[in-house]
């Protein structure tokens, strides 16, 4: 019995005298959407980092399904099951859309150091591409080098990329960052359907109606401290979160 | 009118931060830009200084295009920059970062020399330590100090209240206050309280758009239009926040 | 009914578009393979021979650093010291135990052997740091093997070289001409299926985004210490061809200026498309040996390496997918 | 004992000639973040230069003026036309300036030919004296004094100048250096240019004290200038002084007790130093993956 999928103990790090996440101590539950949100510089891009295995943290722990990960390389982490997007578009932009996907298909399925076979022999890894990429209606761009895709699409290859990948949890960077208003739709509705699948889904996200609508949780982060975690009504109501956000009582 | 931004987009790499930025900045005020995280406020300072160049729309001050030009260029015209990290160059000295934004040493410079050490005067006893071992307060006053020195018509600043204490803040507010005798400040503030104690004009984007643009004192009783753009603050009880 | 035509057109269009003609199929290959084979039929002249055997095992020594720049997406500057290797293996071994087919085995094996633990050695202490410094570290050993051989003079008889005998069968012309375009093949076949395989379209996907690539779960570590030693291995068997065609073997082949060479063959002829690397290995050699004769008349056609360096700039500058990579372009162009 | 010190001297005087090339490849990597692989090429332009002017005047110090000019020139043409193309592209600079390097070279034999020429050390500075057992090459003085003031001049000019200070801060924060009204890009090309300057000193002094010039000194010499650079870490003009002494050093003791060596502690001292502290012995910034 797992209660939490994720667990942070008094999680740290420090880039010389600053102190970008400062003792964060979080439980995430599975099958919960939890929203991550604060002000400018709050650190909730670099405890996504953390989890994530881009940065390795100075103190704290960090464990997964109760196992300690706190040191281990980001490639082994998503093998674990945590699978992440970022806040800049990160796709093999000279490989086709299907490649992408079909890269991360053969990922999870465990082949790697294969160096003989025609990659065309595990046609079950095409057929899988295929069906993520009807999933995010990218389907008709399949062949196309994901460099020539538009950046609202290039954001849903980036979630079939993380779903083929199967995590158990997803850490989502913003994404719908820098996207044209009438694209954000599109993602929403992945979202959402992600969402209706149980999966654990960790977001960072700007778009506080976005948030509220989705999360089950919301964490708030300020100066690289938890400030505050609660159901969405409850966080909205919060005036520590307020002030956070507002900036303290000041005349 | 010193500054006018109009239909401004600005792309970086292929994210479309900037979709239509219009408005205008009236000489000798202090205005502030409000809007949520990941609006486009930096991003139209930074385009306003050529850092993140339009790619569409036009930048104008005192009537000259600025679209185009470098950004060490749009600086000689007359524009000082405080970024949201400062800048602050930790190897050099205090002394060093102040004299590398000096671009004449005549009389005029050595005043505003002197007016950045009166309104800061913290910095008069650092000015030969390295400005690594400069407190978070104190490099804020260095890269407005800097921003000072030369003969600018307009100062643009990025959320320079982030991570200080309210004291600090209170400071800062004076300093502003200080500063705009002299010159045109666009800020970029996330603390609504400073934004309000020392902004005449404001200006909100959202999502990349100019939505409202207008005189402080009215934003103030619009407590609908702080609450839809400005955070959470959906619920009216949070007034005594401000 | 015309639009029946151009459908037609269409998809004729699309068979010649070069991607799929070269990725559909095989028989490019194949009639390459036909012509080369006719060569030895339309002349018998040694020096002609010998020119094309030359660009076949040039052309596999670019094609493995293909596999490093264009498919990988690293720079190495140490690659001539896999090939030197090989060359040195043979003729060391071959000179002191006779020339016979079991020994030139023995040197093949051996080769292989040392070049995957070479490979594996340099990989593990270079691949961790930044592109630049990989370059400074590969740079540095080649260094070091080069001197190595130029002091060793009772092996290698430094930088003076030394000849040798090679085995009898491989004596006559035109089974050493047909032997190495037979290597060629092979290695094609082989380099071919290699960056088709799991592991090569993973070592395309670390070229792209090396951080997504190890976040989609890829230990990009393991996935470039393959394809040094890939790169490696196949350096080191055209160094035994090399060796085996000019009888003789002398520090050069462990010069810095070898792995320039493959640099310069690899971006001309078109990086990331391993025939390009083929191509240009055909040009620069052509070049070398055409120019070279034209020397005679001024001395400035023996500096003709000047040509084929501001190429390559303009290239790396304008051009970056090379001859092949800019052809299927303006073809997919015409098309689209 | 005066084998010891012969060597220190010796080892003194290479590496203070290896500091003159080294120090501008740093500046110009801390800077612009070029490895610049074509270095060593205008390192022997600059020899080649200096000889035939020196074959021609007789004098050392038209020599030393017209080989840094030749480097100088070269150094702005080469950042002007084809390395401002690709700042901020990693692979794209090592490629191209390779290439620069091959044209380079090449043209370099076209003019002065593939040969290797023989250099006298110029007679005022030729010869050596004795103190107390002790034989000391008048030349290596020379070298290690030139070394010392190039050293110090250009430690001057970094921390005392208005120029230096806009260098340092560049290597920080470029953005913000054009911010404050700097065009950072003719700061560039001054530094390209005062670097490949250096290089080529290092070339002219070098010519006589090895003896004899050829078209190869350039890759052997840059080979050692990158180890140095590497130890002393990116962008830092004092580690480089200290890693290239210390190279100079290292390569002469190990050469007396076993020649072949000299070359290889180099380079595994610098293999050890990038996997234990990329950033080099005296450097900021990091030069691993991340």
């Amino acid at each position: 019995m797992i209660e939490s999928i994720i667990r942070t103990q008094e999680l740290t790090i420090r880039f010389g005298g600053h102190t970008a996440v400062d003792h964060v101590s979080l439980d995430i539950a599975p099958h919960t959407f939890t929203s991550i949100i604060g002000p400018n510089g709050a650190g909730k891009t670099t405890f996504l980092n953390l989890l994530s295995g881009l940065l390795l943290s100075s103190s704290g722990q960090i464990l997964f399904k109760d196992q300690d990960v706190t040191k281990l390389p980001a490639h082994r982490r998503v093998r674990l099951g945590m699978g992440r997007s970022f806040q800049i578009t990160n796709v093999f932009p000279n490989l086709t859309v299907l490649e992408n996907v079909r890269l991360a298909v053969q990922a999870k399925a465990g082949v790697h150091y294969q160096l003989l076979h025609h990659h065309r022999k595990y046609s079950e890894f095409i057929d899988k591409a295929i069906a993520l990429l009807e999933t995010v209606y990218l389907c008709g761009k399949s062949e196309q080098p994901a460099s020539s895709l538009a950046h609202g699409d290039k954001r849903k290859l980036e979630l079939a990329i993380i779903l083929a990948l199967e995590p158990e949890v997803l850490l989502l960077d913003e994404p719908t960052a820098g996207m044209a208003v009438e694209e954000v739709p599109a993602i929403l509705d992945l979202l959402t359907r992600l969402k209706a699948d149980s999966r654990t889904i960790l977001l960072v996200e700007h778009k506080i109606d976005m948030v509220m609508s989705l999360s089950d949780v919301v964490v708030v982060l300020a100066n690289g401290k938890l400030l505050a975690k609660g159901e969405p009504q409850q966080i909205m109501e919060n005036e520590q979160v307020q002030a956070a956000y507002l900036g303290g009582v000041f005349q | 009118m010193i500054l006018q931004l109009s239909h401004v987009q600005t792309f970086i790499e292929q994210f479309h931060i900037l979709q239509d930025v219009t408005f205008e900045v009236p000489e000798g005020e202090v205005t502030v830009i409000l809007g949520r995280n990941g609006a486009g406020k930096t991003t139209t300072l930074r385009t306003i200084m050529g850092l993140t160049p339009p790619a569409k729309g036009s930048v104008q001050f005192r009537g000259e295009q600025l679209n185009g030009l470098p950004p060490y260029a749009i600086a000689r015209k007359g524009i000082g920059f405080v970024p949201e990290d400062q800048g602050i160059f930790s190897d050099l000295t205090v002394e060093e970062n102040l004299s590398l934004a000096m671009r004449k040493k005549d009389g005029a410079t050595k005043t505003r020399l002197q007016f950045v050490l009166d309104i800061f005067p913290d910095l008069e006893s650092k000015l030969r330590q390295k400005s690594d071992s400069l407190s978070g307060g104190q490099k804020q006053m260095l890269a407005i100090g800097r921003a000072l020195i030369t003969d600018n018509h307009l100062l643009l600043i990025d959320e320079p209240s982030k991570g200080l204490a309210p004291i600090l803040v209170e400071k800062l507010a004076q300093a502003i206050r200080e500063i705009k005798k002299h010159t045109t400040v666009v800020l970029v503030e996330q603390n609504f309280a400073l934004a309000s104690a020392v902004g005449e004009r404001y200006v909100i984007i959202d999502d990349g758009h100019t939505v409202r643009e207008g005189k402080m004192s009215q934003l103030l009783q619009d407590r609908e239009l702080l609450g839809r753009y400005l955070g959470i603050t959906a619920n009216p009880k949070s007034g005594k926040v401000v | 009914m015309d639009e029946i035509a151009n459908l037609k057109l269409l998809k004729k269009a699309e068979w010649l578009r070069p991607g799929k003609f070269l990725a559909s199929s095989s028989w490019v290959l194949m009639v390459l393979v036909l012509i080369l084979a006719v060569v030895p039929l339309m002349t018998s002249s040694r020096t002609t021979l010998n020119l094309w055997t030359e660009i076949y095992i040039l052309g596999v020594f670019a094609m493995s650093y293909d596999i490093l720049l264009g498919y990988t997406g690293i720079v190495s500057f140490g690659h001539a010291l896999f090939f030197g290797t090989g060359a040195y293996m043979t003729g060391i071994i071959i000179k002191n135990t006779g020339p016979t087919l079991s020994n030139l085995l023995l040197a093949v094996v051996g080769t292989i052997f040392l070049a995957v633990v070479i490979s594996l050695i340099i990989g593990y202490l270079s691949l961790r740091v930044k592109d630049v410094y990989y370059a400074m570290i590969t740079l540095a050993f080649a260094e070091l093997f080069f001197i190595s051989a130029e002091k060793w003079r009772s092996v290698t008889n430094g930088a003076d070289g030394f000849s040798f005998q090679v085995p009898a069968f491989l004596q006559d012309r035109y089974v050493f001409y047909y032997g190495i375009l037979a290597f060629l093949v092979l290695v094609v076949l082989l380099l071919r299926r290699f960056i088709d395989s799991p592991v090569g379209r993973v070592l395309q996907a670390i070229r792209e985004n090396e951080k997504r690539a190890e976040f989609l779960g890829y230990d990009v570590l393991k996935f470039k210490l393959i394809s040094t030693v890939v790169a490696g291995v196949v350096a080191s068997l055209a160094g035994i061809a090399w060796a085996l065609q000019q009888r003789f073997v002398s520090t050069g082949v462990m010069a810095v200026d070898k792995t320039i060479d493959a640099l310069l063959m690899t971006t001309i002829g078109g990086a990331g498309t391993l025939y390009g690397a083929l191509l240009g290995s055909g040009l620069t050699t052509l070049a070398k040996h055409r120019l070279g004769d034209l020397a005679k008349i001024h001395p400035i056609f023996e500096r003709w390496y000047i040509i084929f360096g501001l190429l390559y700039i303009m290239i790396v500058l304008f051009f970056p997918g090379g001859i092949i990579g800019t052809w299927k372009r303006i073809w997919n162009k015409k098309i689209t | 004992m005066d084998i010891f010190m012969n060597l220190t001297l010796s080892g003194l005087s290479t590496g203070m000639m290896i500091f003159l090339l080294a120090s501008g490849l740093s500046l110009i990597f801390g800077l612009m973040g070029v490895l610049n692989f074509a270095h060593g090429s205008i390192f022997m332009w600059g020899a080649y230069s200096g000889v035939w002017i020196y074959f021609r005047t007789q004098s050392f110090i038209m020599a030393i003026l017209v080989g840094m000019i030749m480097g100088m020139a070269l150094g702005w043409l080469a950042e002007r036309t084809i390395i401002r193309r690709v700042y901020g592209r990693h692979i794209d600079q090592i490629l191209i300036t390779t290439g620069l390097m091959l044209v380079l070279n090449e043209v370099l034999k076209a003019v002065f030919g593939p040969n290797i020429i023989a250099v006298q050390i110029p007679p005022l500075l030729a010869g050596s004296w004795e103190l107390g057992g002790i034989i000391i090459v008048k030349y290596r003085v020379f070298t290690i004094f030139v070394g010392l003031v190039v050293a110090a001049a250009v430690h001057l000019i970094l921390t005392r100048t208005r120029v230096g200070m806009i260098v340092r801060a560049g290597v920080q924060n470029q953005e913000m250096v054009q911010v404050l009204g700097i065009n950072i890009r003719q700061v560039f090309s001054l530094v390209f240019m005062f670097g490949a300057g250096l290089a080529a000193l290092g070339g002219v002094m070098m010519a006589p004290a090895i003896g004899s010039i050829n078209p190869n000194m350039g890759l052997e010499n840059q080979m050692l200038a990158f180890i140095v650079v590497v130890i002393g870490g990116m962008g830092s003009i004092l580690g480089s002084a200290l890693a290239s002494v210390l190279v100079g050093l290292a390569g002469v003791y190990t050469a007396w007790f076993l020649p072949e060596a000299a070359l290889a502690v180099n380079v595994l001292f610098m293999t050890v130093v990038l996997l234990i502290k990329p950033s080099g012995l005296f450097g900021m910034g990091g030069g691993r993956n991340s």
